[in-house]
């Protein structure tokens, strides 16, 4: 039934197991260059076409972005923000999309076993059929990424292309992209590959150029350079250092265990309590009692 | 292009003006941000918005829409000032040494010889003073007070800094910072590429913009280096085949041009195309002219066109003037035009004053639509409320509209920006009844001359004996004719020594073996190469490049032979020795000339004969001064566009170009600063491309609806936020859209006076997946451009009122 | 209490039992398929409700129902659930009440403090379920609240719920501890000396009533 | 893909359990595993053609993928169109336009039919070819007929004919480029333009 054996898989949604994961594949990573981005959405072009989406053709609304937030058929937007920084303007646009964490808060999220799945490359991947359409992956995504269909009641979000880079391809929105603004390849050398764009930058006058792979989520396999890494903010609210919320950590972390502890305990402790004390029985002498009671009260 | 896309990597230096590369050319734009990565290179754009190409780019000054002349004149008097020219190359390949005759002038903006009555000048003092033997005197130290280097010092003295900052609003810092960025590109071993489009083709000077920038690419030794050149970024896939091949009132392929009233038989008109080198040894390659008219008549009429008939000179039509299209439009405006053929085109939403192209479409007695795509232009007559407002009963005119195929159903050949022409494949049968486009064509002539044949009819001779040589009449395919327009040799081509070189009935090898005795045909001389013996060359798909400097020799077909890189020879010095060790073309090794490009000279020719790198002038160098060849001055001169919000600094008696060709009727519809305050500027995005794009499901998702972008500042003074609904309006008429209100859209401090700038996308009409929209071409003025009429769209007034839209 | 043996006395009506029991059913069904979304080893329980898309569906109706059905026992018991002094003195002695020495216990009116506190902890435990429920129903109100309130209100619903199921546990077992207090929900009535063991002060009121 | 098999009888034995059961999942007993499917590459089985991007000059080439191995029953239509990667210039790459080629070979708006709409009638119909053909061509003859000017007051030979246009537009082939000029040229056609003026 899984076209990809199943050993390929790091991490199943609300599975309380491991996975089978004696394979070791090859851990990919998408480098998204700011500095190169012309914001032209090929990317956006080529991921409607590859994976068969298609948006409402809506209205301006006064900015270049179009749709303006990712939806269920938008898998990635491009975000446009005007900085002006001393005297000089900065057009920032940045290639929105699902970030594929290496410790993803949608997968941590998710109730419904198998509906999200990490894959021993780093993509983080949503298995439709087992969606359950609860929206709890939107509440534990740090990035607001996942969009839930209003047809069929199932989260979507980029999935990296998870069916051409199982038989080795590039995702649809790397090849397109005009200026290799994305870059694809293995996290490893789409980290060196950085770092000699941060030197490229660094040499043009952007000393705050860095490497976006935060930390707070174990580092993402969808990565971006930045002229500004000192500001991610200036990246139409691009998140300083995101991390799970912790409120999630409590609702998916301890909490569980101790919850159905708690619910086994009581009823433990009730039925040793019964085991122990026996049952409260009325006694004949109670009966009696209350007759002399009533009497008593229904004659004085 | 003079350069290749791939040539690109090789520059130091970007300068993106007069075009938006990042948004109209994406794809080939990748080459700028490989030069910045691997060279270091950096990315300037002066552009009156601060566009994609400028989100990336190193440095970004903004410019008044109109202005491009003195923008650049001020640079050209930078580079002179500081004597920021490469000097050898300067001396050796330009035209600066030339002496000119005594009688030349210029004056409160007019050359000598103005007519004002005809609007237009009287050339005969532009011209060279020559020696005896009709050769041009030149004074090789330029320190000749006529010589070209004095004049174009003395032309542009007056481009100081201040004026530049008076006339195009850029701040007077950040001009001269892009002059230092263009100065450092002066050394023999920097290059600097202009990547340009319409941005500055759509001006009412608009081939005087790129004059300008051609001046100063040769000043700094720019022209025929890797890395260097003229890019004039194409905006369609096969406007540059089109174009060659001579779809053009006056052009007949490979660039000649079409006998005029005045040629009144053949020797007349051979008798002005004589091109004969006016410096001693120089190749003017154009003397080859009658070779390729001869070899055209016989792929035209092949064994009707003889030497007794002048090769069937008197079959081709005669040019009384030059049949642009807005002189067509103006035509079909006075009810002098019954029938209009549009093959692909969208003239309802393409020309100028919308309002004009309606009326006089349905004058026209038919009008014949052949496109993919449901085009406005087909529906001209139906009422679309205001998207376009018509009495379909009051319009009497005929319409077809056939469908035809799209590039994914047709095979055949397009010829790209850098001369590459590639052959390309059907990947599905057309849809429904659509056919292609010589099926239709072919069908329409076999109807027309089998009508001749039945009941003949006036001059049928030419429609007769046309040469149709294909194997089903009706159905011609592709290779027959790309053969066809390759040539082959009607009989056996001999060398001098007499033995075959050529034989009879093969495709011709190189059009420098066409011959004018009528042995040889030719379809399209530049093209010769394109499918000889050795196969349909088009379809080469070697992509290796063994140079490393993007030259891609055997993937497909450039024209001329292949050539990559144009004017190459300039890439060495006058020894031969190329100016920079890094990036080699082409160089003498003591025999020939050897080198990774096609030399753009002759083979075998050495360097000590001093024959000039620009084999096709006269002069057989580079030309900073163009004699008469240019309708509105040897020199490029600012002036403002027809509809300017001030008036010309530089000289206020004679303010728009004093010789672009205006109509009656459209004069008094130029709207002026009073009523029309603001400068509006129309452009593509990169989401769109023209009206096409709009029937593209995906495409209108990231682009829906039309919009206009305008400064934070002028909306706030007009109380716009951004996503209102706003009315812009011209003299001709009035679009309604949405506002962008932007940063990136600047206000022009000129002087005392603010400008603001209103910037108008072309792309909805009412046809298509996108919004109902209006066309920008509802606003803009019909005038064009003073040599080549292409419509001034850049550069025109509107003003802009916020309103309220029922949804 | 015409026909009736004599040392019967009723408890609670017929329309107080349907609403409890329906209350408590639903509450049963909500806490399965709560369950079923809290844990994924409880994730099977969501096929009692036809797959892991209809549990998601019926959890946020059932839901406004079990908080509806609730309601209708709050107002119907509230005034009997008032603290009073009793209840002090019954904590008091909560050790004799646990060991099952009634005797030891003070006399308490219809509801003992116990009672009275699963009263007030299940009030309160509904109200923060279907205010954080409400929040968390993304399929119908998903533009009203906030993601990092979504948040919260998931910590706050899975608490509550929580708290909610271990007291019903407590409930259900005191009722099945104390033989002879089933009845009183099934067939609406207990024995006199039910009474007179358990709710003395109550089993006055109700004798003086007959009279 | 039932978890556990819970037929309509057992259920309500099943319910009294719940709660005990629910303590039994907290020790870890762990249902069957849902196992993962990723989409099946759809490319895998079809025909590739190459071609070139219609729009702008740069030219990119593509990669158009059709249904079908070109056997006779199977129309080859168009499912997916990418970047070539051989192509020197794009290497693979696409612009929005370009990586959007497929809606426009599909798109609901392609002209399907010869229209024709006869003087002030108010829609378009349908018309065969061999109609609309013959009436293009019996307009032209006529209209040529009638204002072909063929020598000029000085007696200079022009053959022109002004009063039918023709614009050529800019995707056409250089094949049928030349085959129009060359039928327009033998017509005697002076008014005749093409994209590059705008």
């Amino acid at each position: 039934m899984s076209t990809l054996q199943s050993l390929d898989i790091r991490r199943r949604s609300a599975t309380t197991t491991p996975s089978p994961q004696a394979r070791e594949t090859l851990e990919v990573a998408k480098l998204i260059d700011i500095s190169r981005c012309i914001g032209c959405k090929a990317c956006q072009a080529a991921c409607l076409e590859w994976n068969d989406l298609r948006e409402e053709v809506g209205v301006n609304h006064g900015v270049y972005d179009n749709p303006l937030d990712l939806t269920e058929n938008s898998w990635t937007v491009m975000r446009y923000s005007e900085v002006e920084q001393d005297g000089n303007l900065e057009w920032l646009i940045r290639k929105d999309g699902c970030m594929h964490c290496d410790d993803p808060g949608c997968l941590k999220a998710c109730p419904s076993p198998g509906a999200i799945v990490q894959y021993s490359n780093g993509i983080v991947d949503f298995v439709s059929e087992h969606c359950i359409g609860c929206s709890y992956c939107v509440r534990g995504c740090p990035f607001n990424i996942p969009r839930i269909s209003q047809r069929d009641s199932k989260a979507y979000k980029c999935s990296l292309c998870s069916d051409r880079v199982a038989v080795g391809q590039a995702p649809a929105c790397a090849k397109a992209c005009p200026t290799q603004a994305i870059y694809f390849g293995s996290k490893r050398d789409m980290i060196e590959w950085a770092g000699q764009r941060i030197d490229d930058l660094k040499g043009r006058g952007f000393a705050n150029a860095g490497l976006y792979n935060p930390e707070g989520v174990g580092g993402t396999h969808v990565m971006y350079v930045l002229q500004h890494a000192d500001r991610p903010s200036l990246y139409a609210g691009l998140p300083a250092n995101p991390r799970i919320s912790p409120l999630v950590e409590i609702w998916k972390g301890m909490l569980k265990p101790i919850g159905l502890i708690g619910i086994g305990l009581t009823a433990l402790i009730g039925f040793f309590h019964y085991v122990t004390r026996g049952p409260n029985e009325v006694a004949a002498s109670d009966e009696a009692a209350a007759d002399r009671e009533r009497e008593r009260v229904t004659h004085s | 292009m003079t350069n290749s896309w791939t040539d690109i990597r090789n520059t130091d230096l970007v300068l993106i003006m007069g075009g938006n590369a990042a948004e109209a050319h994406p794809c080939g734009f990748k080459w700028v941000t490989e030069a910045k990565h691997h060279n270091r290179a950096k990315l300037v754009v002066v552009d009156p918005r601060f566009t994609r190409s400028a989100a990336v780019a190193d440095f970004y000054c903004p410019i008044r829409a109109g202005t491009d002349i003195a923008f650049l004149g001020g640079v050209i008097k930078y580079l002179l000032d500081n004597n920021k020219i490469q000097a050898e190359y300067v001396k050796a390949y330009t035209n600066a040494t030339f002496i000119v005759r005594e009688g030349y002038g210029f004056q409160d903006g007019l050359f000598t010889g103005y007519k004002r009555e005809d609007r237009d000048y009287d050339r005969a003092t532009w011209e060279y003073e020559f020696d005896e033997q009709g050769m041009a005197k030149v004074d090789e130290t330029m320190e000749h007070p006529r010589s070209v280097f004095q004049l174009m010092k003395q032309h542009y003295a007056r481009y100081t800094p201040e004026m530049v900052e008076r006339i195009c609003g850029s701040p007077r810092d950040k001009f001269l910072r892009v002059c230092e960025m263009i100065a450092s590109t002066s050394a023999p071993d920097k290059a600097m590429t202009s990547m340009y489009a319409l941005g500055w083709t759509q001006h009412s000077k608009g081939s005087q913009n790129i004059r300008t920038m051609a001046m100063i690419q040769l000043l700094l030794g720019n022209m025929g280096v890797a890395g260097g050149g003229m890019n004039a970024l194409r905006g369609h896939s096969n406007i540059q085949g089109l174009t060659d091949l001579g779809l053009m009132s006056n052009l007949i392929p490979g660039y000649l041009t079409l006998p005029t009233d005045r040629d009144r038989d053949l020797d007349t008109y051979m008798g002005t195309k004589g091109f004969r080198p006016i410096r001693p040894g120089q190749t003017s390659f154009w003397q080859n002219y009658k070779k390729f008219f001869v070899s055209f008549a016989k792929s035209m009429y092949g064994s009707n066109a003889t030497a007794e008939n002048s090769w069937a000179y008197d079959w081709l039509p005669k040019l009384d003037v030059q049949y642009d299209v807005l002189r067509a439009f103006e035509r079909m405006h006075q009810g002098q035009m019954n029938g209009y053929i549009c093959q692909g085109f969208n003239p309802l939403m393409s020309f100028p004053n919308r309002a004009k192209i309606r009326t006089a479409l349905s004058k026209l007695k038919f009008l014949v639509v052949m496109d993919p795509l449901q085009t406005e232009t087909a529906r001209f007559w139906e009422n679309h409320g205001e998207y376009n407002e018509i009495d379909p009963a009051s319009v009497r005119t005929e319409v077809f509209e056939l469908p035809t195929t799209c590039f994914a159903e047709d095979e055949g050949s397009l010829t790209n920006s850098s001369r590459t022409l590639q052959w390309h494949w059907p990947g599905q049968a057309p849809p429904a009844e659509a056919r292609t486009d010589i099926d239709i064509m072919a069908d329409l002539y076999i109807r027309i001359r089998d009508k001749y044949r039945r009941d003949g009819g006036k001059f049928p001779d030419a429609i007769q004996n046309l040469r149709w040589p294909y194997l089903v009449p009706h159905a011609p395919k592709p290779e027959e004719i790309a053969k066809e327009i390759n040539g082959y040799a009607i009989e056996d081509v001999k060398d001098a020594q007499g033995n075959v070189v050529v034989a009879a009935g093969r495709q011709m090898p190189s059009f420098a073996l066409l011959t004018d005795d009528g042995k040889t045909s030719a379809g399209c001389w530049i093209y010769t190469g394109c499918y000889t013996e050795a196969g349909n060359m088009m379809a080469r798909r070697d992509n290796s490049d063994p140079s490393g400097l993007g030259i891609y020799q055997n993937w497909a077909f450039s024209w001329p032979a292949n050539r990559r890189i144009l004017y190459n020879r300039a890439s060495a010095d006058r020894q031969g020795r190329p100016w920079n060790a890094r990036r080699r073309l082409i160089e003498w090794n003591g025999r020939a000339w050897t080198g990774v490009d096609v030399p753009d000279y002759g083979p075998a020719v050495n360097p000590s004969a001093n024959v000039g790198p620009f084999i096709m002038n006269p002069e057989g160098v580079g030309r900073l001064w163009v004699r008469g060849l240019m309708r509105d001055g040897p020199f490029p001169e600012h002036y403002e566009p027809f509809e300017a919000p001030v008036e010309n600094a530089l000289h206020p008696a004679v303010g728009p170009n004093p010789v672009a060709r205006v109509f009656r009727g459209d004069m008094e519809v130029f709207g002026n600063a009073r009523d029309f305050p603001y400068v509006a500027t129309t452009y593509r995005l990169t989401e769109h491309f023209h009206y096409w794009s709009k029937h593209v499901r995906i495409n209108a998702i990231l682009q829906p609806e039309m919009f206009i972008e305008m400064g934070e500042e002028l909306a706030r003074e007009k109380g716009i936020r951004a996503g209102d609904w706003v009315r812009v309006y011209s003299n001709r008429g009035y679009v309604k859209a949405k506002a962008v209100v932007t940063k990136r859209m600047m206000p022009l401090r000129m002087g005392n006076r603010t400008v603001h700038q209103i910037g108008i996308p072309i792309h909805w009409g009412f046809t298509g997946a996108t919004r109902k929209g209006f066309g920008a071409n509802m606003l803009t003025p019909y005038v064009g451009d003073a040599n080549i009429e292409t419509p001034e769209f850049k550069a025109f007034l509107v003003n802009v009122e916020k309103i309220t839209v029922q949804a | 209490m015409s026909a009736r043996e004599a040392n019967i006395y009723d408890r609670y009506t017929a329309g107080a039992r349907v609403n409890h029991w329906a209350n408590a059913i639903i509450m049963i069904c909500l806490a399965l398929s709560g369950l079923s979304l809290f844990h994924p080893a409880t994730f099977f329980l969501s096929d009692l409700f036809g797959g892991g898309q209809w549990t998601r569906i019926i959890h946020p109706w059932l839901g406004i129902a079990g908080t509806l059905t609730f309601l209708g026992l709050f107002v119907r018991f509230v005034r009997f659930n008032l603290w009073n002094r009793d209840d002090n003195a019954w904590m008091g002695s909560i050790r004799h009440v646990l060991s099952g020495e009634e005797e030891k216990v003070p006399e308490v009116g219809k509801y003992n403090a116990g009672q009275k506190i699963v009263f007030w902890v299940l009030s309160i435990l509904i109200v923060l379920l279907i205010t954080s429920g409400l929040a968390l129903w993304d399929s119908m109100f998903r533009e009203y609240t906030t993601i990092d309130q979504k948040r919260l209100a998931a910590v706050v619903h899975a608490a509550a719920a929580l708290g909610l199921i271990m007291t019903v546990i407590v409930h259900v077992y005191a009722a099945i501890w104390v033989r002879g207090t089933v009845r009183a929900m099934t067939r609406g009535s207990v024995t006199g000396g039910w009474a007179w063991r358990h709710h003395r002060k109550w089993l006055r009121e109700e004798a003086a009533r007959q009279r | 893909m039932g978890v556990i098999d819970v037929t309509r009888r057992g259920f309500f034995k099943f319910g009294g359990t719940a709660l005990a059961g629910s303590t039994l999942a907290a020790l870890g007993f762990d249902p069957q595993p849902a196992l993962a499917q990723v989409r099946p590459f759809k490319l895998a089985r079809t025909t590739e053609t190459r071609n070139t991007c219609p729009y702008c000059s740069v030219s990119c080439g593509v990669i158009m993928y059709s249904i079908g191995d070109r056997s006779r029953n199977a129309r080859s239509e168009i499912i997916h169109i990418e970047g070539d990667p051989d192509h020197p210039v794009n290497r693979g790459t696409l612009c929005p336009k370009g990586a959007g080629l497929l809606d426009f070979v599909r798109s609901p708006t392609r002209t399907q039919y010869p229209m024709y709409r006869g003087p002030g009638e108010r829609q378009f119909r349908r018309v065969s070819w061999d109609w609309a053909m013959e009436r293009i061509a019996t307009l032209m003859k006529e209209d040529r007929d009638r204002n072909f000017i063929d020598r000029i007051d000085n007696g200079t030979t022009v053959n022109r004919w002004l009063s039918t246009g023709m614009l050529a537009a800019s995707a056409t082939t250089n094949e049928t480029a030349f085959l129009t000029y060359k039928i327009v040229r033998s017509m005697g056609m002076v008014v005749f333009d093409n994209q590059a003026r705008v």
